[in-house]
């Protein structure tokens, strides 16, 4: 693969290099309701955010919001029915990243779930999923269904080792 | 118990200091071995003073979190303690993000955790 | 699809005709452990058995040891599992049909199987797939571990509605 | 119960003479629904003279094979009968292979099916 950007060589973006140089990378498949096969996805994709420079807080954000959207579309959206799939489509440039999920389930109001830092959920072993996915991505949009998020991050304009949530 | 394989467990001052296999918790095969394993140090061990040492952590999954709660409601009616300590900063930040901090105690290092059960 | 037999034209075997202008029907895919998708696979087996001249109760016997073992693979050698295969290697020539079914499970031993024409096994409902499959096949043979099946049905002397078992 | 989907019902002569809208009983959801279609015309309907007439079926599996024995160990202790007819020969030949002809009669056509409950 030829890297369209070297971290090294352009730690800041350049609206040029960002244009015209830069050939955002794609992952675009379609993986059964199995969770390790999510991982091996999810897996390249970080590789692919090493690749463009991202690193420190931004890459553990994205590699969690990726693995809790994954396993929501496996484990409630297909209800790991091995007949349903996931369709992952995957876009990393050095100043944005786009993650879309969709699965085949019957989907879900993701602005009426609980909050899960409320005292009678705080015991609770579930429900912090989506809740990390909104702290850690610049947008996130669920379609009217609710089996299809997408998400994005953003570069903030601080590169390496920052801190923003989102 | 069984030998444990997530997890590497050490005696200290009469706490279990636990540490981690895996630098990544997330594969959901992982996740139940290790959450079956951290319960029996309870129900089989009978050990319910525990400092749960993150070092070796870089990454965990929500799923993850969901068995630390777990363990941490198994622990609290025998009258002992879970806490934690070394998180990396962006785990501490999930902690913090969803209160979990507020329910499970996080020390800096392992020295102040074992000093924070005396 | 050329067929390299017409079943009009050529109601009987010719060793000729099988040797050097016969061209086997080959379906070699890994499917998920979803029926649906080994009903698909079914589907197109009997296409390749329509297509090759076989009719009648074979057609019916080789469609009911294919259903059994595709559904065993998947339930019992899977159990369903979405992160295992199946894999399917279907021939079909106008004189014989080999069906070679492998999944991921930890497999079985056929021989100690119980007989579920027994007095104490006939009201229950399970346990016939197996024997229908060897009552049905001209040879079927499960390797060491049991999780692979090869089943073989050759053409009988008559064509057509021949009522053979095996 | 709710109109079925994958049986139509006709009642005569006492008896509820069941046919079948699939050529191929084989689709496991269909198989599944037809199950519980089946025993609800005994549990919900309370009918357990019942013949099921197979004339349109040319395929079904040991799947399917087992709704029936289910069906017919759900007659039972009602004092009820559960009768086939119209089997295609190879269907019938799977019935004796299994012996399950000797559990559940099977009658040549409707006709004679409706006369032996008398
Ligand atoms: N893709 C999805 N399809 C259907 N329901 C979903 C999906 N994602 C999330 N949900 C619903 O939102 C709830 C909260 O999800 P989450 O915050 O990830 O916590 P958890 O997975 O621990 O329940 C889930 O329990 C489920 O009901
Ligand atoms: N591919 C397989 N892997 C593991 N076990 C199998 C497989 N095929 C059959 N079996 C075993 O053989 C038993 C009998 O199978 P079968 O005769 O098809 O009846 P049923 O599927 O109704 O149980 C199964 O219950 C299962 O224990």
């Amino acid at each position: 693969m030829v890297l369209p950007f070297n971290p090294q060589d352009q730690p800041h973006e350049s609206e040029f290099s960002l244009d015209f140089n830069a050939k955002p990378w794609t992952l675009d498949r379609v993986i059964t309701s199995c969770t390790d096969e999510g991982q091996v996805a999810i897996q390249e994709l970080m590789g692919a955010l090493v690749e463009q420079g991202w690193d420190g807080s931004e890459f553990f954000q994205v590699n969690m919001a990726a693995e809790e959207a994954v396993v929501n579309a496996i484990e409630h959206g297909n209800k790991r029915d091995p007949c349903k799939s996931v369709h992952l489509l995957f876009r990393v440039s050095p100043t944005e990243i786009y993650l879309e999920i969709t699965d085949q389930g019957s989907g879900f109001n993701p602005d009426t779930l609980p909050d899960p830092t409320d005292e009678d959920l705080i015991e609770k072993p579930r429900g912090r999923g989506v809740m990390l996915i909104k702290e850690f991505m610049s947008e996130v949009h669920y379609n009217d269904r609710g089996n299809s998020v997408v998400m994005i991050k953003r570069r903030s304009a601080e590169t390496g080792d920052s801190d923003s949530n989102g | 118990m069984a030998t444990p394989k997530r997890i590497v467990v050490n005696e200290q001052d009469g706490v279990s200091v636990v540490r981690f296999v895996d630098r990544k918790i997330v594969d959901s095969s992982s996740i139940e071995q290790l959450g079956e394993e951290l319960i029996a140090l309870v129900t089989v061990d009978k050990r319910n003073m525990l400092l749960l040492n993150f070092e070796n952590v870089e990454f965990l999954s929500s799923a993850a979190l969901n068995k630390l709660i777990s363990l941490r409601n198994k622990i609290k009616p025998t009258g002992g303690t879970l806490k934690l300590c070394n998180l990396h900063k962006d785990i501490e930040q999930v902690f913090k993000i969803t209160k979990l901090d507020k329910l499970i105690e996080i020390l800096p290092n392992e020295e102040k955790g074992l000093a924070s059960f005396k």
